[in-house]
């Protein structure tokens, strides 16, 4: 087995772990803050790739500008109204009750998608970023590799927000217990809309990011969501280290067991290794 | 609260469920269209499905999104004896069934001990681990699936190529029997236990409550009769892969129909399946043909809305007065909470 | 005074141990019950007090020591154990049971002795009857309807529904006004002449000091008091613990 | 009263259903309904579609009247012995889930009154919707369903079109022997990749197995799980086993993200060959990276001088549905075709007499658009005449280059490196 090989396979693994990571920080801070399993989240990350697609095609501005210039941007606003018109009625209700209505906002975005674009697979060519580079044998892709790049700034600036200022103390608060937040005159509902907010447009970051390099398709989002799910659980809820170690763990892991033991295995370990943590440690490896 | 109202309330329901069965019984015999007898035996596999899904999730409260796993192993299990053992269709119902809860107790006792969301996802794991086991396991065919002999009509075998009573009468026959058993179950120790374990654990170990064990229990009895309408979808299709039995849209939809209908009752599941597989036909009837997702989305946009303004079910239409009277109590009813008592929860 | 004479010990803890990531919650505590009495636990915040009751009923596994309940030898056992062996515990903030009536929720409780629904139901308004404070009539209730002083009472109410021995109250008054406090203090005599032990957690003294027939104080995780109410109220150390807390 | 209006509401919901369902079933007979089953929606959609408008581009040509078109039924308007009846297309869809194709071709049959559907570009479909054709004595013509398990059932009214993926990968290995011969490639040794689905496995069992019979070995046969969302570790064994020459039967996504990833971990396949699916539908998603793909297929456009209708057919093709023919449409509108011809023949709408008809087809090749010798079904209801060229990507369209014989361009060996593209 020559060395080459094993390092790819572990740089294949952490480059996609790196996205599986941004694609579940959006839901790692939704789902911790308000307890809400975001089941549409998948295909938010659809509608932020469909957005950026179109940008691209139709007034030629590259993914990497209308990113911070209009997609993020424009998810918090989609954020915001998701929380005002849906999760807001939702909040106190049943965990189930929370999945129906999450999970029908998920098919609506979807059908959606498939009426107006059609259920065609789409990529972007002759973006910015685009090719690889090698040496010694190794190949990095430079989109994956500028996706890592941006989403280790995301989340330094998320860990930031959240840490140092006084926002981020309050939505942490909130996380932490609701009703003492709401004693030290902390507004709950300002935290949720702001939460939502940076959730969604944080998905759209990721749906930005993926563009580059991956296809665009109503259904795309699941394949991406299911495993945002296990990774959060893995790293602890609503903790943005959590989200980045199980997303990289899942990666490496998926891309070893592909690489030298069977591809058609490779899920199965993750979702092995999802199972004997929490079964050793409930709370998750970055849990409280 | 005003009891005589509630009791003719009471009888009255009784009396339109009385009817409701006669209907369904003699339904062939008026209406023979045999498309319409399919959505019919879907909707009663569905309905025993999500029903199943409703005792350990809705009753218990221990949320699974994975129950197509025993869905798929009931399936499995009969088909795979049927063609290789050949084994009767019937008692392989039952093997299935005792094989899924088998499968069931080795699962929870690991995995109850998380709670909530954690165990929903713990749950799409364990399923997604069955699918690919399945999928990659030559003995059962992989993805190529098992295709079941076509003979002629016998009900001994479980085969009903011609015409649709067949199904119709053994689906209806074991969600009727079921239904009785969740009766029972809801008026018995189980029932209250299960519900006090959905409420609070700690207070229920606190009140003698072996809330693990019981957990066990419930997800028993959802293993069993999930298993069991696997065989009955595997012979009425004749032919099963993982990805027809195991995949994620089937636990979602199970889901759906009992959250739809509503959970923690006993005609929810039953109602959620009654309106949304006919819905579901009908859409992809009407709009699948242009091919543009307009039948998903209706199918969205009703699930939506029962989930915001009808969060107790589409069953809670049902309830009396005084039910209601108490559903309407809770905090942001109907999902119009106002933003103001929003801040301070209670 | 009478009752502490020649009584046959229901509940003897000996060196209870328990820790918390190094900090000793209890440090080697030893505790007899007569049956039949009221004991008082009292003793400053984080005085271990509800600790106790948790290790005794079985919610934390304890380091050291062990636990008889009727000379059967019960360490470590599960709370649902413990509680069909007859001793069964409330909590100090109110479980949130909701979506269950009054009613479901103490017959589940008396589910613990018997598979009958009719009996259990039985068990149950008999329970809802004797504890008062209107369940019977709020029986059809909601859970999460009711107010505190009611949500406590229904806590006790499903607890007696299992016919416990013995009875262990966390702070069953806190947050009660004077008069509901009054009334709660009737109630527990009540249990009491019914012929069920119990332990009674309280950091207001004077409530303990009516019912107690003895008092144990305990302050940070040590045993310093163990006497009639009279006496312990005199004893120096417990002073001192209090005006130090 | 509360009560008593929600169960108005709630019986509307459950019987409005029934009837609406019923409604639609009372309906005029002079047409003749033809089921056209199909996936439109998820992911396979994409060759759903192309299905579904090479069959309706069929039913058009036979409804109307194009004289100037060498094809029977082209120069009448209809169907000339039903005294002229239109065809009329039903589409429904599978959603490419088994369950619910069987239940479409439940409704199509047994409501809409078809006498006969084609249908399920997918093969898991295809399985259990022709289940319930064969229960209703109902025809049922498949055009892309090459698993070739499908005819192996002993189905009496199953009809298959299109050469299986047995006969491709027959076809196949002849080409690997020829390339030997003639560009002596060398090859011995066969990948194959496919998404882990009935087509999939099906395909790759075939291959394996005409792969010994012809005395190449397969050196790695790699199946991912359905909606992988990467492929590196796939490409990576490749790498690792390199193959001489790749086979593939994947769809859409599995293509788009194939040739991205073997882009970026520079992973080059002397020869990358597909099973139609993602070769003939988002092939030109990739414009430029698919230089020098092959894939095996029934027809091309440069087989003028084989196929004289082929041009005039693809450019009213065009006009009407704004894209060229490719694999699966053209298969879509052949089988329909077929199907037609057969309904014409039988002079009824009676399934029995159609059942009979299809089975006697026997369509000379100058009236196909496709390269077969033409369509006559065997006691299976596999077209014995079937047969499958390979095309090349080359500068951006599909030439053919095998056989040999045919080609019309030069075939490159071995494909250009990705540096080179």
């Amino acid at each position: 087995m020559n060395l080459a090989v094993i390092f790819q396979a572990i740089i294949n693994g952490i480059s996609i772990g790196f996205v599986y990571s941004i694609v579940a920080l959006g839901l790692t801070l939704i789902w911790g803050t308000m307890r809400i399993i975001n089941f549409a989240h998948g295909d938010f990350l659809m509608m932020g790739m469909y957005a950026t697609f179109w940008i691209f095609m139709l007034i030629k501005i590259d993914p990497l500008l209308s990113c911070l210039l209009i997609v993020m941007p424009v998810s918090f606003g989609a954020g915001l109204l998701y929380y005002r018109v849906i999760l807001k009625h939702i909040l106190k209700r049943e965990v189930i009750t929370q999945i129906l209505a999450t999970f029908g906002v998920g098919i609506i975005l979807q059908s959606i998608a498939m009426f107006f674009w059609k259920p065609d697979y789409r990529i972007i060519r002759g973006n910015i970023l685009s090719g690889t580079f090698r040496f010694v044998g190794i190949s990095i892709g430079i989109p994956q590799f500028v996706t890592s790049i941006i989403c280790i700034i995301a989340m330094l600036a998320l860990f930031y927000f959240l840490n140092r200022t006084k926002t981020g103390l309050a939505i942490r608060a909130t996380t932490l217990n609701k009703e003492a937040a709401a004693l030290v005159g902390i507004n709950i509902e300002n935290i949720y809309y702001l939460v939502v907010g940076i959730g969604i447009s944080l998905v759209g970051l990721a749906g930005n990011l993926l563009t580059n390099y991956y296809y665009v398709f109503p259904n795309v989002g699941m394949s991406f969501a299911l495993f945002a799910y296990v990774i959060i659980v893995l790293g602890g809820l609503g903790s943005v280290k959590g989200a980045l170690a199980g997303g990289l763990i899942l990666g490496i892991v998926t891309s070893l067991t592909g690489a030298f033991l069977n591809p058609a295995f490779k899920y199965i370990a993750v979702f092995l290794v999802y199972l004997m943590v929490v079964v050793i440690k409930p709370e998750g490896l970055g849990g409280r | 609260m005003h009891f005589s109202n509630f009791q003719n309330n009471k009888t009255m329901k009784k009396f339109i469920l009385f009817l409701i069965v006669i209907l369904i019984i003699i339904f062939p015999t008026i209406i023979t269209q045999p498309y319409i007898l399919h959505i019919m035996i879907m909707v009663f596999i569905y309905a025993i499905l999500g029903g199943a899904w409703n005792i350990l999730s809705g009753y218990a409260g221990q949320v699974s999104l994975g129950n197509a796993m025993f869905f798929g192993l009931g399936a499995y299990a009969s088909s795979v004896l049927w063609l290789f053992y050949n084994i009767n269709p019937w008692i392989g119902m039952i093997i299935g069934g005792l094989f899924a809860v088998a499968f069931g107790i080795f699962l929870g006792m690991p995995v109850f001990r998380l709670r909530r969301q954690y165990l929903a996802i713990a749950t799409i794991a364990a399923s997604q681990i069955i699918m690919t086991i399945f999928l990659n396991w030559e003995y059962v065919k992989g993805a190529s699936g098992l295709a079941l002999p076509l003979m002629p009509n016998s009900l001994k075998h479980m085969t009903f190529l011609y015409g649709k009573n067949g199904f119709y009468f053994i689906s209806l026959a074991i969600l009727i029997f079921f239904t009785f058993v969740v009766f029972v179950i809801t008026k018995t120790k189980l029932g209250y236990y299960f519900r006090t374990i959905k409420e609070e654990e700690d207070s229920a170990r606190s009140i003698g409550i072996n809330t693990t064990q019981y957990k066990l229990v419930a997800i028993s009895i959802t293993a069993f009769f999930s298993a069991i309408a696997g065989t009955v979808y595997a012979q009425y299709f004749l032919y099963i892969d993982p990805n027809m039995v195991f995949s994620l849209r089937v636990s979602f939809l199970i889901v759906l129909i009992s959250a739809f209908g509503g959970t923690a009752t006993i005609f929810g599941p039953i109602l959620g399946a009654c309106v949304l597989i006919p819905i579901n036909e009908m859409a992809r009837m009407f709009f699948g043909g242009a091919g543009r997702g307009i039948d998903l989305f209706s199918f969205g946009i009703l699930i939506l809305v029962v989930a915001i303004y009808r969060p107790a079910g589409l069953v809670s239409l049902f309830y009396g007065k005084e039910k209601l009277a108490i559903r309407e109590n809770l905090p942001g009813k109907d999902g119009k909470v106002d933003g103001e008592n929003e801040n301070i929860e209670s | 005074m009478e009752r502490l004479m020649a009584k046959m010990k229901i509940l003897k803890v000996s060196k209870l141990t328990k820790k918390f990531a190094g900090l000793v919650a209890n440090n080697s505590i030893d505790l007899e019950v007569e049956k039949g009495i009221i004991l008082g636990l009292i003793g400053p915040n984080g005085a271990g007090k509800t600790t106790l009751f948790n290790c005794i009923s079985g919610v934390y596994s304890i380091d050291k020591g062990n636990i008889f309940f009727e000379d059967r030898d019960i360490t470590n056992s599960s709370p649902d154990q413990v509680c069909k062996l007859g001793m069964t515990r409330t909590f100090q903030v109110v479980k949130s049971v909701e979506n269950m009536s009054v009613l479901d929720y103490v017959m589940s409780g008396a589910f613990c002795r018997t598979w009958n629904t009719a009996k259990a139901k039985k068990i149950a308004l008999d329970i809802l009857n004797f504890v008062g404070f209107g369940l019977y009539e709020r029986r059809d209730y909601l859970a999460k309807e009711l107010t505190l002083l009611n949500k406590k009472a229904l806590q006790i109410a499903s607890t007696l529904a299992t016919k416990p021995k013995i009875l262990l109250l966390d702070e069953a008054m806190a947050g009660l006004t004077k008069n509901e406090q009054q009334n709660a203090i009737k109630l527990i005599i009540k249990i009491r002449d019914s012929g069920i032990t119990l332990i009674v957690v309280e950091h207001v003294m004077e409530i303990i000091m009516t019912i107690a027939d003895r008092v144990v104080v305990l302050n940070s995780g040590i045993k310093i008091a163990d006497d009639t109410p009279e006496k312990v109220s005199k004893d120096p150390q417990v002073i001192r613990a209090y005006l130090g807390a | 009263m509360f009560l008593r209006k929600n169960t108005t509401l709630l019986t509307i919901l459950l019987l409005s259903s029934l009837i609406i369902s019923l409604a639609t079933s009372i309906s005029a007979q002079e047409t003749v309904k033809v089921g056209v089953l199909h996936t439109l929606t998820g992911p396979n959609a994409p060759s759903g579609l192309h299905n579904v408008d090479g069959c309706l581009f069929a039913i058009d040509i036979i409804n109307g009247e194009y004289p100037d078109l060498a094809i029977d039924l082209a120069q009448t308007a209809g169907l000339p012995n039903l005294n002229g009846a239109k065809i009329e297309p039903i589409v429904a869809n599978s959603q490419g889930e088994p369950e619910f194709g069987a239940a479409e071709a439940e409704r199509l049959i047994t409501l809409s009154g078809v006498c006969a559907i084609q249908g399920a570009q997918l093969s898991g479909v295809t399985k259990t919707a022709s289940i319930v054709a064969e229960r209703y004595r109902t025809p049922f013509i498949t055009a892309c369903s090459t698993s070739p398990g499908l005819t192996e059932r002993g189905f009496k009214y199953f009809f298959r079109t299109t050469p299986t993926d047995a006969t491709f990968s027959e076809n196949f290995m002849v080409f690997i022997k020829d390339l030997n011969k003639e560009k002596n490639a060398n090859i011995k040794t066969i990948g194959y990749i496919s998404a882990n689905n009935e087509w999939g496995v099906g395909t790759g069992a075939a291959v394996v197995k005409a792969a010994e019979r012809y005395g190449f070995s397969v050196v790695s046969n790699i199946k991912w799980p359905e909606g992988t969302a990467d492929l590196d570790s796939e490409v990576l064994t490749l790498k690792r086993e390199n193959p001489d020459i790749l086979f593939a039967a994947i769809l859409d996504a599995d293509i788009l993200l194939f040739t991205s990833t073997a882009k970026k971990l520079d992973y080059n396949p002397p020869v990358f060959a597909g099973f139609g699916g993602g070769f003939f539908t988002s092939i030109d998603r990739l414009a430029g990276d698919n230089e020098h793909y092959m894939t095996r297929d029934v027809f091309s456009l440069d087989l003028l001088d084989q196929i004289p209708l082929l041009n005039k057919v693809n450019q009213m093709y065009k006009e009407s549905y704004n894209r060229e023919f490719n694999g699966d449409s053209i298969r879509s509108f052949t089988a329909m075709m077929t199907l037609a011809d057969a309904i014409n023949r039988a002079g009824s709408t009676d399934k029995e007499a159609i059942r009979q008809a299809l089975a006697e087809t026997n369509i000379p090749a100058d009236q196909l658009i496709v390269t077969w010798e033409g369509v006559k079904f065997d006691e299976k209801g596999q077209n014995m005449l079937g047969r499958g060229i390979v095309r090349q990507m080359l500068d951006g369209e599909y030439k053919t280059v095998w056989p040999f014989e045919v080609a019309t361009a030069e075939i490159v060996f071995p494909m250009a490196n990705w540096s080179e593209k």
